[in-house]
């Protein structure tokens, strides 16, 4: 059996890092953050003050803004982007590495700019 | 040649011929209506850096008919996202206590009784007892 | 046809063939080791072995002492040279296949774990839960995968083996996938073929269990060894037959009747003991002889259980407990509520006996080498000697080890230089692909399946549990009609691809060569001893007078085979009676102090 | 179909449907029906045994121990794929149809081509690696250590697992379930020391990350072996071995990728 094949380490540890940590906020926050949010007002839950912009602003430009930022922005966007690329693949519609780059490259991208609006509304 | 394999390939449609692999495709598609909501708060995040007049129409833009019934298709996805991720953490991780594995109802059980205490924190964080005063 | 040329040709994967295939590689990595088998290796029936394999380990117990079960199990008619030697290799075998890393069960402590068996005085039974066999052969597959010398051929059949004056010059085969033809060239061959069960009714055995190799050397004029003893498992499940371990009554497990009662007792096998304290070498854990015995007389009174699928008694094992009963037998749990739809933690096992073993097959001396030069067999389809008249539970699994390291070694030691120039082998080629020529351009009427079932059918009548001159003569009368049809067997299948049918109707012939073998020996051994039990007024004893032999079938083309005997070695414990249960004790005793 | 007279008339009978495929006469696989007897204990196997004893010698499917051990006898049972000996037709009343395992090249009738398998089997070196704690005893290892890797020393190697994911089906190189349960199997044994030799090749695309954690290989696994766990602790285990190499300044400089010889 002197298979002499050279595996290539794949660089999936890195998306599927990301991706997993995603689903924990997906199925963590997410629920939670939907009901609040969007139907919060609307069953009461909130008040109409809890969710003004002085203090949502106050709340969001935090420091610690920022991780409510990256668990439920940007880790969910890798997440759903990791699925959507290997959900491109078993519907075999597209298999190239284009698709890839598309896929994480749009998390990224979004990333970013969830960033850089955090980013603006703390220093502008 | 007496042998002539016959190479079966994957329908294009294969993941509709078993209740299996339906059930892993809606699992997957739930990230779609999550890239909704995903997108929903990159909206408010924006509105919120422009301002109060701009805050305050998000915050009307998320109560439209459309965009509510897209998000509850959203917190439904996340549920059974949840749902499934949870099953699934036992075998990825199984947990050892005193050199017995964790029984994997205890560790699903454990998980949604956090999603309970995230909701619990956040309702308080978002200001939740100003609605009770 | 397709040719090949190997140092070692290995027919067989099951754990005697990948055994001594190990053992080949490690002996001499430059040879070229060529495995051969109609199945895939890990669906060799080693893989159902259940119970666990013998080998002496406890400090309280001794060489002495397994080598005097071993004995006396065999009811004397074994090889007591081949014996010793077996018990003083056993456990070093057991090690090496720890070192390869089987599962074995464990003691807290982290030492490998022995269960009681039936028949052995000490708990010596190395066991991997109720799986030792699928996990012993699942070791030896993959730990044959390290070694680039062996070259695997999967899915390809043997044929035959090319014998040229005496020596061995390989053997022809098909491959199963293409219904190619394969010649192939070898120094030495080593058969692992397995057993013969199939040949019968009900059986423990897997469908491939049909006695090749054999029937292949016998027909090449090597001698078949004492083929009359034929082992019944007590516990087969009804229908199927499949085994439910004799590790159920080394736990705990207990024999009822239609009453309730535990009849052993009335059979030599008593006194009763308390329930959940099993005893070695009493009641349940008796030899399997005389419990599939005891089972054929329970059945002549009325005493069985009626069945859908025939009688039964009952196997209990309730008193063991769930949680038991799930650590330690959880393949039983599994096969009951599949086979028979039982639960063995709320209700009994229906059981029956069923054929279990061939004691005898292709006579070798103690390494393993046949009267063919450079050919050896190992395994259940060899005669080694170390079985006798009944095997004990558990000593087979540590023979295919033993033995196989030997057969492989020898194979690689004495790898035979016989010059043979390429048209005579072609020409034996040729002659050994007439047979299966016939077969394809056969234009009979006789279906293979319904000879099967008649052959299947005549064995269970004529050479069961108990067997008398009438019951032989008539089988001997049926399988000779049987060959003769034989000849008229029209094979549906025409193609050439994975032609089962036609595989089947070559297993059939060998299965007809192999059972004429049982039933002529047991014919002519008019005693009983150990698994042969004769009703007929004269021979319902042992008689070491005449039978402390071993019987040899030598072929003999066109009729039934003649029989030889040959002397046994009983040099280190002479013959004595075969004790069990309350009377063994005293006389155990003392047959330890005699050879110690 | 009109009823053949073998059929005992105090037996029930179901429609079984089959999938054929000569090679030397067909392009494509083909159905075939058949009226087959059964009563309570009757496995698909039997069921099999039954058409090519009275109906159709022609039929060939793989088969051996007949008890769920030996791993021959895998079939797609209604499209699920199951042991045929361990299938039984009282759960069919309505009949059902039997085919070939998915996902491997049929080469006749119910047989597939399973050397794909065997080969990713032997690519990740299931076997133990590592010296012995002394050449003549037993190494200790305690009850504990075995139950962390014994529910993956339990696959009989069938590869309904593989016919089960789509995966698999997609990419015929994934080292697939049974394969990597058997490496993960090793790697957890406290014997072994030969991780690093299977880690490669489970750090590839083809090892654990071609799996999307589909799940249905542990459904169908006769066995509990539970393939989908191993993957997806191999997933873990892989990402540690990365961040591992990528911290350690020595495996800097040699490149990921190792021969596997
Ligand atoms: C249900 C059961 C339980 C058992 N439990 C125990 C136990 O607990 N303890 C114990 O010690 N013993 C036990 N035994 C007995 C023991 O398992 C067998 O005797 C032993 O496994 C036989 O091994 P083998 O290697 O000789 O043959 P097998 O494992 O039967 O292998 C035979 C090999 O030969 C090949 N072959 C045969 N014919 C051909 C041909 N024509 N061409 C090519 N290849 C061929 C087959 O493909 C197969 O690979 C049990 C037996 C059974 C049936
Ligand atoms: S993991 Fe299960 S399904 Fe897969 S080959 Fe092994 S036993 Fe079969
Ligand atoms: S079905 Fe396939 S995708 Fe993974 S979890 Fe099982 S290997
Ligand atoms: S025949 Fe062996 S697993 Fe089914």
């Amino acid at each position: 059996m002197a298979a002499t094949k050279r595996y290539q380490r794949s660089d999936e540890p890195i998306w599927w890092s990301l991706f997993s940590a995603g689903g924990v906020c997906v199925a963590m926050l997410i629920p939670a953050l939907i009901v609040l949010l969007v139907f919060g007002p609307w069953l009461g839950l909130l008040s109409a003050e809890a969710l003004s912009y002085q203090r949502m602003s106050a709340l969001l430009y935090h420091p610690l803004g920022v991780l409510f930022i990256g668990a439920v922005i940007i880790l969910p966007l890798f997440h759903a982007m990791h699925r959507i690329h290997h959900g491109l693949h078993d519907l075999q519609w597209a298999h190239s590495s284009l698709a890839k780059w598309l896929c994480y490259g749009s998390a990224v991208l979004l990333s970013l700019l969830a960033l850089g609006l955090w980013l603006l509304g703390v220093f502008v | 040649m007496s042998r002539k394999p016959y190479q079966p390939s994957m329908p294009a449609n294969w993941w509709l011929k078993h209740p299996a692999y339906r059930f892993y495709m809606l699992r997957e598609a739930t990230v779609l209506p999550l890239l909704f909501f995903i997108g929903s708060l990159l909206y408010g995040l924006y509105c919120l850096s422009q301002g109060e007049a701009s805050w305050l129409g998000w915050l009307n833009w998320m109560q439209q008919p459309w965009v509510m019934a897209l998000n509850a298709l959203a917190l439904l996805a996340s549920l059974f996202h949840a749902f499934t991720f949870f099953r699934l953490f036992p075998q990825v991780m199984p947990l050892r206590l005193g050199g017995r594995t964790l029984p994997a109802s205890w560790m699903v059980a454990g998980q949604w009784l956090g999603v309970l205490l995230v909701f619990l924190a956040l309702w308080w964080l978002l200001g939740g007892y100003h609605g009770s005063n | 046809m397709r040719q090949l040329k190997t140092d070692i040709l290995i027919v067989g994967g099951g754990g005697a063939g990948l055994r001594s295939a190990i053992a080949a590689a490690e002996a001499d990595p430059t040879l070229k080791v060529t495995l051969l088998s109609k199945v895939y290796p890990m669906r060799s029936h080693t893989v159902a072995a259940e119970g666990g394999a013998a080998a002496v380990t406890l400090q309280h117990d001794s060489l002495t002492a397994h080598f005097e079960d071993t004995v006396a199990g065999s009811d004397w008619l074994a090889e007591q040279g081949v014996v010793d030697f077996f018990v003083k290799q056993a456990y070093q075998e057991l090690v090496q296949l720890e070192h390869w890393g089987c599962p074995w069960s464990r003691q807290a402590s982290g030492q490998v774990q022995v269960r009681r068996f039936g028949g052995m005085k000490t708990e010596r039974t190395w066991f991997a839960a109720d799986k030792t066999g699928f996990h012993i052969l699942h070791t030896l597959f993959q730990t044959s995968l390290k070694y680039p010398s062996i070259q695997r051929l999967d899915e390809y059949f043997l044929l035959d083996l090319l014998v040229h004056e005496q020596s061995i010059v390989g053997a022809l085969a098909i491959d199963i996938a293409s219904g190619e033809l394969l010649r192939i060239q070898a120094g030495s061959v080593i058969l692992a073929t397995g057993g013969a069960g199939r040949v019968f009714q009900f059986n423990t055995n897997g469908g491939i269990v049909t006695g090749d190799g054999m029937a292949l050397a016998y027909r090449h004029g090597v001698a078949l060894r004492d083929m009359e003893f034929v082992q019944y498992h007590p516990t087969g499940l009804p229908g199927s037959g499949i085994l439910i371990t004799e590790a159920c009554r080394g736990e705990g497990g207990i024999l009822l009747n239609k009453d309730g009662y535990r009849y052993l007792q009335d059979y030599g096998l008593g006194p009763e003991t308390p329930l959940g304290q099993p005893q070695n070498k009493t009641m349940e854990l008796g030899p399997r002889d005389k419990l599939s015995q005891a089972f054929w007389h329970e059945q002549q009174q009325g005493r069985t259980i009626q069945h859908p699928q025939g009688d039964v008694v009952h196997l209990d094992l309730r008193h063991l407990g769930e949680r038991y009963l799930l650590e330690r037998l959880p393949f039983i749990c599994e096969l009951a509520k599949a086979y028979v739809n039982v639960d063995p933690v709320r209700a009994p096992i229906p059981i029956r006996p069923a054929v279990h073993y061939t004691m005898g097959g292709i006579l070798t001396d103690a390494h393993c080498a046949t009267s063919i030069q450079g050919l050896y067999a190992v395994g259940e389809c060899a005669s080694v000697g170390l079985h006798g008249a009944n095997r004990l539970g558990s000593n087979s699994l540590s023979e295919l080890l033993v033995f196989g390291k030997v057969a492989g070694e020898q194979a690689a030691t004495h790898c035979n230089q016989v010059r043979i120039s390429d048209s005579v082998l072609q020409e034996l080629a040729n002659k050994a692909a007439e047979p299966i020529q016939r077969l394809r351009q056969g234009d009979g009427t006789e279906q293979w399946a319904d000879l099967r079932q008649q052959l299947a059918h005549t064995m269970e009548q004529g050479c069961g549990i108990y067997r008398d001159e009438q019951g032989l003569s008539a089988s001997l009368q049926v399988i000779a009609d049987l060959k003769s049809r034989y000849q008229q067997l029209k094979v549906g299948d025409t193609s050439l691809a994975f032609n089962t049918e036609l595989l089947h109707a070559l297993e059939l012939g060998f299965s007809l060569d192999v059972a004429e073998a049982m039933c002529q020996a047991a014919l002519l051994r008019k005693e009983s001893r150990g698994a042969h039990q004769r009703r007929d007024a004269d021979y319902t004893k042992r008689n070491d007078q005449h039978y402390l032999q071993h019987s040899l079938a030598c072929y003999q083309a066109g009729q039934a085979p003649r029989i030889d005997w040959q002397a046994v070695d009983t040099s280190i414990m002479p013959p004595a009676a075969r004790l069990y249960g309350g009377a063994a004790k005293p006389e155990a005793a003392s047959n330890t102090e005699k050879t110690k | 179909m009109k009823q053949p007279d073998s059929i005992p008339s105090d037996k029930q009978h179901l429609s079984m449907t089959v999938q054929r495929y000569r090679p030397e006469q067909d392009d494509a696989p083909v159905w075939q029906s058949y009226q087959v007897p059964y009563d309570d204990s009757t496995s698909v196997l039997d069921a099999l045994h039954w058409i090519k004893e009275q109906q159709d010698s022609s039929l060939a499917y793989r088969w051996s121990c007949r008890m769920a051990i030996c791993g021959s006898c895998g079939v797609m049972v209604d499209g699920t794929p199951k042991l045929g000996c361990k299938t039984f037709l009282r759960d069919y009343p309505k009949g059902l149809k039997v085919a070939a395992l998915a996902n491997f090249p049929i080469e006749k009738d119910l047989i597939v081509d399973m050397n794909q398998f065997l080969h990713h089997l032997t690519a990740l070196k299931p076997y133990l690696i590592g010296q012995p704690s002394s050449a003549s005893e037993p190494n200790r290892q305690s009850p504990e250590q075995v139950k962390r890797y014994q529910q993956f020393a339990n696959c009989i190697n069938c590869g309904l697992c593989y016919s089960a994911c789509p995966q698999f089906g997609l990419n015929p190189e994934f080292l697939g379930p049974a394969a990597i349960a058997l490496a993960h199997r090793y790697n957890l044994d406290s014997r072994d020391q030969g991780k690093a030799e299977r880690q490669p090749a489970l750090n590839s695309k083809n090892g654990v990350w071609s799996c999307t954690f589909v799940g249905f290989c542990s459904t169908v696994c006769p066995k509990g072996v539970d393939p989908a766990a191993a993957i997806n602790q191999g997933k873990i285990v892989s990402t540690m071995d990365g961040v591992i190499q990528w911290f350690s300044p020595k495996q800097l400089d040699t490149t990921p990728q190792e021969p596997t010889s």
